[in-house]
């Protein structure tokens, strides 16, 4: 949904109580500000903006395939593709997407407090996001990498093509995930409201909280080993280089450090947002408040523990091997806990289907079928016929488009009258969802049997008899890509001509439902005293007393 | 929100967002603290690196130390060490209201950290006259065992990020100079310098663990 | 059953010892899966049909879930996912310790084609040949960047490192054609980097062996022949290794007869237990033939002096093969018994 | 505070917490012991004293860096969060550098031959199965 500065100026013509939307609308006002609201709007504009590039790049992807020998583009251009769609849509959409852009926007409304903890951080990590984007679309534009988005060495050592400045690229946005893990983590320390202690803590601060502590242990390994292939790159310092000793699988060692968890940065605020849209639509208290408050912790821990099984069939040894293995297997009894507590939370609910309830159904399904293939694929022999197959990019796109993006559709459909003040309409939300979740199944169930089958990733050509799988596959794709253009159209109306929403259109118990929607600069006029857990619907009257501090 | 309690400090210390002070700085501490969590991190990966490669090439890497400046090696550690205890006396004068004696401290840290880039420099350009050089510019006679160029290519990298964190701690210690000359720092709030003093202290910490590893094994 | 569910699932065919085992793995894990994903799908949509809001100002009861709920949502999957790993992981490590008497192939990966070097039969680009039934180790090098040698039918994958070997062993069981396609991204060329495994009848595979050594096929080269790489065969990996120890000047200090020498004799060298100067004993197998190669100076046996010069950067990794078979020939009994390389739980060395 | 035992002889009972009568003992009597231990590890390193090399040099040096981190750095009297930042963060460095040694050290042993390694295109000329071979 394309919110340029001037939409910003439409907005305001509403005749609302002043809120942050129009606390000053000259676009300085919104490239200095410093307030979380904008920051996190802004961030959400131009997430949103990098996941169509990439999407371009995907369906292009999936336009090639449609022929076995060489169409449409040649070798090299494919192999630029790929890596693109990968960096783009991890680096630029996926990492920032729900932490930055609704974090930002939600946690301090959550927890009561009036901004988070340093505001000019938060505004820099906007700006560090900007500046490495730009340096890696310069690369882009000036040929862009053809190593995939993993850049294992020494490939991407020795490749001719322009890796660095995607490289330093990828180094800047890092800083910019560690500032807003830092943020956060800070936030939710020191700024909490009187009388939200630790246990009553809505879910989604829980797993946005547990995802800043992986953003800030984990990033830094991924900037040292990305400075480490530039070094190499430009200074022929051979630390990387089989030549001279250096150990390529050292490398896959450091940069699945940082991946891994990366993998539980994309998914874990996708839960928060989830958590809280079951307990809002089918207006119940969280079943289990505490097993998924911790189950978010367990994943960000034992995350750390996993990365070895991405190396099983890369040289690694059969002792080590096997420890990871059974070390991944943990990491996927947090996610069964929470999807078990997630349906029990509809147990004897009131349940209104709404479109973010539609995505929640699809995200269900869809993460407990991504998450147990990849416990399948952890199974250490399996991994051996599946590993770089089109099994491995279906397990991981279940997860990223069928979890993560469905829970970004599903935050920006719920918090839509929060952040604007509009409502969208409902009938074109649920044609959009259907289409989604139809089209993402024709897109990769076609792709696991391609995996099963042996097709390889990365390939520009392939045997004949993968054909029929691919076309199947790329069908699905255009009918997945209209989906997402179907929202574009029908949020971006509802922005300009939607009704005005009330305060708590959803009738939810979350917190940040105690301010006005869209909410005050300040967020609150009286920081309210949280008397009792969020969603408790057992009565009607609002979850924290205002009460004159 | 009363702010009378926390009147009489310079304007701008307290946030419109915190509720008191001590909360404000606690909240800073504890930022600055994650930000170092990320400076261990990152040498953590450079460590992982080191480790490898002398599992793999133990000969050359005990070879290849022996001929390093060892003497120098331990000055540097000595340098850092003393700045270490430098910075720390700067909080100290700081919190005991003597801002005076606290910016001495600081220009002493000044003065030993460029001594230790200093005497890092005659390193490197002792290394550059031998040729002991990472990677294909190795030529280093003295030491022909395979896996010796990966020494010094972990050398120079180690040596060279914690010299870049060296710098960087050195500018920081200097805006709080300026800051402290400026006398913002007082017994009732000092949070600044001590932030400073913990980036430096864990520049001095990196090296404890480098110093060892690269020259005395 | 298994052909019914092979074919639902698309898996090829079984073509190794390997296929049958992983593939009742597969079956179990992937149905277990879809049961369970249907089965949360499923009971969301009925408690969705079943609690759908009536009213707008319908309240909610407050449920807590028993701790006995809370250890059966722990239990179950844990259950089954570390029985998975338990069935997984015991044929992962049968998957990847070839067996003492498998028959050695040196596979060599460079950028966008295959190279087969066998010990007693020609190289060949691109196709290699197989017998049936019998256990084949491969000891894979790359020449520059990571590839990875699958086999679909085979259930085989390993990752081929630049610099240093890694091993994978199968058993063909059905003789034909079969795909090696790599699986590790590559470069330009990764997807049409594509060879051939022919299966053939023990007997078939004598009759071409036999042939190949009479020189018949002498013109022909296997496989597509590439421009730069036209290579007539020129006798087998063990010819080919006593000819680069005469010309790298080996034989001047290295005996082949048993009688010792400037260096010691490589009459029954293979597999022999060599005492070090510094009193430690080391197993003589193909790490420790080229580490000495590369690094003379590290391990020097005892009684000898440390005289012999580097071979690092004059030896090429097939090179480096075909020495290390020759000094494997070397064998008073001529008949080769030694055992091949042992699972990686080797003592571990280093200090 | 799990960070290992303080040193010995280094710390005296009289350190005072008052905000205004801070007193800068502490610091000078860490001084002294810091440069102790680099003495310390000084001699040791100097002997080469082999397989017991490494572990003596990371006692020392991890004693040095409790030393730091708890007085220099403020540690003991800040909060219960602050401390579990830092432990979380050694606890993450030793996971990374624990796996991937275990990684090299139990590799299948020619993975990575002690010499140096061989038959990657740049460190030599083309090898052997090509037509570079002396003729018969």
């Amino acid at each position: 949904m394309r919110l340029s500065e001037a939409d910003s100026h439409a907005l305001s013509g509403a005749p609302a109580a002043p809120n942050y939307l129009h606390d000053g609308t000259t676009v300085m006002s919104w490239l200095n500000t410093r307030d979380h609201k904008r920051v996190g709007i802004m961030f959400l504009v131009s997430v949103v903006f990098f996941f169509f590039v990439g999407g371009l790049f995907a369906l292009l992807i999936r336009f090639k395939l449609l022929q076995p020998g060489p169409f449409f583009v040649d070798a090299l251009s494919y192999n630029r593709m790929f890596t693109l769609h990968g960096i783009v849509m991890i680096f630029l959409f996926l990492i920032p997407a729900i932490p930055s852009a609704f974090g930002n926007f939600v946690l301090p409304l959550m927890i009561g407090a009036r901004d988070v903890a340093f505001p000019r951080l938060n505004l820099a990590s906007f700006y560090l996001y900007l500046g490495g984007a730009l340096i890696a679309i310069w690369g882009i534009i000036h040929g862009g990498a053809d190593t995939g988005w993993t850049f294992y060495a020494p490939y991407s050592t020795t490749t001719p093509t322009q890796v660095a400045p995607i490289l330093i690229g990828v180094f800047v946005i890092g800083f910019s995930s560690i500032l807003t893990g830092i943020n956060f983590i800070v936030t939710v320390h020191t700024l909490r409201a009187p009388g939200l202690n630790w246990m009553r803590l809505p879910l989604f601060v829980w797993s946005t909280y547990a995802t800043s502590i992986i953003q800030v242990l984990a990033t830094p390994v991924l900037s040292i080993t990305v400075a480490l292939v530039t070094i190499e790159r430009i200074g022929g310092f051979g630390i990387f280089d089989p030549a001279r000793g250096g150990d390529p699988v050292l490398f896959q060692h450091m940069f699945w450090f940082y991946s891994h968890p990366a993998v539980y940065i994309m998914v874990l605020p996708p839960m928060g947002v989830i958590s809280e849209c079951v307990c809002a639509f089918s207006r119940k208290n969280p079943f289990g408040y505490k097993a998924i408050a911790f189950s978010s912790l367990g994943i960000a821990f034992v995350g750390f523990f996993t990365w070895g099984h991405h190396l099983f069939v890369a040289g690694q040894s059969v002792f080590v091997g096997g420890a990871f293995g059974l070390l991944s297997m943990f990491v996927g009894i947090f996610t069964a806990i929470k999807v078990f507590n997630w349906v029990g939370t509809m147990y004897r609910g009131a349940i209104s289907f709404k479109t973010p309830f539609a995505y929640i159904c699809g995200f269900l399904y869809f993460l407990v079928f991504g998450g147990m293939t990849g416990v399948a694929l952890a199974t250490t022999s399996l991994d051996i016929h599946w590993h770089d197959t089109y099994f491995v990019v279906a397990h991981f796109h279940f997860i990223m488009v069928g979890a993560s993006v469905m829970a970004f559709l599903a935050a920006l459909h719920y918090w839509f009258p929060k952040m604007f003040g509009k409502t969208y309409h409902e009938g074109w939300g649920l044609v959009a969802a259907s289409l989604i979740i139809l089209g993402f199944n024709a897109t990769f169930i076609p792709q696991f049997l391609l995996g099963n089958f042996g097709m390889p990733r990365r390939y520009y050509q392939y045997p004949e008899h993968f054909q029929a799988l691919n076309v199947a596959s790329t069908a699905g794709a255009t009918l997945l890509g209209f989906g997402f253009v179907l929202i574009v159209i029908y949020l971006g109306i509802s922005l300009k001509w939607g009704s005005r929403a009330e305060s708590n259109p959803w009738g939810s118990k979350g917190f940040e439902w105690l301010t006005a929607s869209p909410p005050p600069t300040h967020n609150f006029d009286e920081i309210p005293t949280i008397t009792q857990m969020p969603h408790d619907y057992r009565t009607h009257e609002p979850s924290g007393v205002i009460r004159v501090a | 929100m009363s702010h009378e309690a926390e009147a009489g400090l310079p304007p701008g210390i307290l946030a419109h967002h915190f509720s008191s002070l001590a909360r404000q700085n606690e909240a800073m501490r504890l930022g600055m603290w994650l930000f170092l969590a990320t400076e261990i991190l990152l040498f953590a990966g450079l460590f992982t690196g080191y480790s490898v490669y002398r599992f793999q090439f133990p000969e050359a890497f005990a070879e290849c130390s022996r001929h390093l400046e060892l003497t120098l090696g331990t000055v540097n550690t000595v340098v850092l060490i003393t700045s270490s205890l430098t910075v720390a006396l700067a909080i100290h004068f700081a919190r005991t209201d003597s801002p005076r004696a606290a910016a001495f401290c600081l220009v002493l840290t000044l003065l030993l950290a460029l001594g230790f880039l200093g005497i890092k420099a005659v390193e490197y350009s002792e290394h550059f006259r031998e040729r002991s050089l990472p990677g294909k510019y190795y030529a280093f006679e003295a030491v022909k065992t395979p896996g010796a160029a990966m020494f010094f290519t972990l050398y120079f990298i180690m040596t060279g990020i914690h010299g870049l964190h060296v710098i960087a701690g050195m500018l920081v210690l200097s805006w709080i100079l300026r800051r402290t000359l400026q006398g913002r720092y007082s017994s009732r709030y000092y949070t600044g310098l001590e932030l400073g003093g913990l980036y430096w202290h864990l520049v001095d910490l990196v090296w404890i663990f480098l110093y060892p590893l690269l020259y005395l094994i | 059953m298994n052909q019914f569910l092979r074919r639902l699932l698309f898996l090829p065919d079984q073509a190794s010892t390997f296929a049958l085992d992983v593939d009742r793995l597969h079956y179990f894990v992937i149905l277990t899966t879809f049961a369970m994903s249907t089965g949360v799908g499923l009971t969301a949509i009925w408690f969705f049909i079943r609690y759908r809001r009536r009213s707008e100002t319908q309240t909610t009861p407050h449920i807590e879930p028993k701790t006995w709920m809370e250890a059966l949502f722990v239990a179950v999957p844990l259950m089954f996912f570390t029985g998975w790993f338990f069935l997984g992981y015991r044929e992962f490590v049968r998957q990847y310790t070839p067996p003492i008497d498998s028959m050695d192939v040196y596979v060599m990966a460079k950028k966008w084609m295959w190279k087969f070097a066998y010990p007693d039969g020609p190289n060949s680009v691109n196709v290699l040949r197989v017998p049936a039934g019998q256990n084949m180790r491969l000891l894979m090098t790359s020449r520059d960047v990571i590839h990875s040698f699958y086999v679909p039918e085979f259930r085989v994958k390993m990752d081929v490192l630049p610099g240093r070997y890694t091993q994978i062993w199968f058993n063909a069981t059905t003789p034909g054609r079969y795909q090696i396609l790599c699986a590790e991204y590559c470069g330009a060329g990764h997807s049409i980097m594509r060879g051939e495994v022919i299966v053939l009848r023990p007997q078939e595979y004598e009759d071409w062996l036999a042939s190949q050594r009479r020189g018949l096929l002498v013109s022909q080269q296997d496989g597509q022949p590439t421009g730069m790489d036209f290579v007539p065969p020129l006798g087998n990996l063990v010819e080919q290794g006593r000819r680069i120890a005469a010309d790298q000047g080996c034989l001047k200090c290295h005996t082949t007869d048993g009688t010792r020498h400037i260096g010691p004799t490589w009459l029954d060298l293979y597999q022999r237990r060599e005492r070090l100067s510094d009193g430690s004993v080391v197993l003589v197998d193909e790490a420790y033939l080229t580490e000495s190669m590369m690094d003379p100076a590290l391990k020097i046996v005892e009684g000898f002096q440390p005289v012999m010069p580097s071979f690092q950067g004059k030896l090429a990794g097939p090179e480096v093969a075909a020495l290390v078979e020759y000094i494997k020939s070397l064998q008073s009994d001529a008949v080769r018994t030694g055992p091949s390389e042992g699972p990686a739980y080797a003592p571990i060395r280093g200090r | 505070m799990s960070e290992s035992g303080q040193p010995s002889r280094a710390l005296h009972a009289d350190e005072s917490h008052g905000e205004h009568s801070h007193s800068a003992v502490p610091y000078l009597v860490v001084w002294i012991a810091l440069l102790f231990f680099t003495g310390l590890t000084y001699l040791t390193g100097k002997q080469h004293l082999g397989t017991w090399a490494l572990p003596i040099a990371l006692i020392i040096a991890c004693t040095k860096s409790a030393l730091v981190a708890l007085i220099f750095m403020h540690l003991r009297e800040s909060s219960g969060s602050t401390r579990l930042v830092f432990v979380t963060a050694l606890i993450f460095l030793v996971l990374l550098m624990f796996f991937t040694v275990a990684d090299v050290a139990t590799r299948f042993r020619p993975s990575t031959p002690a010499g140096a390694p061989f038959g990657t295109e740049r460190s030599q000329p083309e090898g052997l199965l090509e037509h570079e071979l002396p003729e018969e």
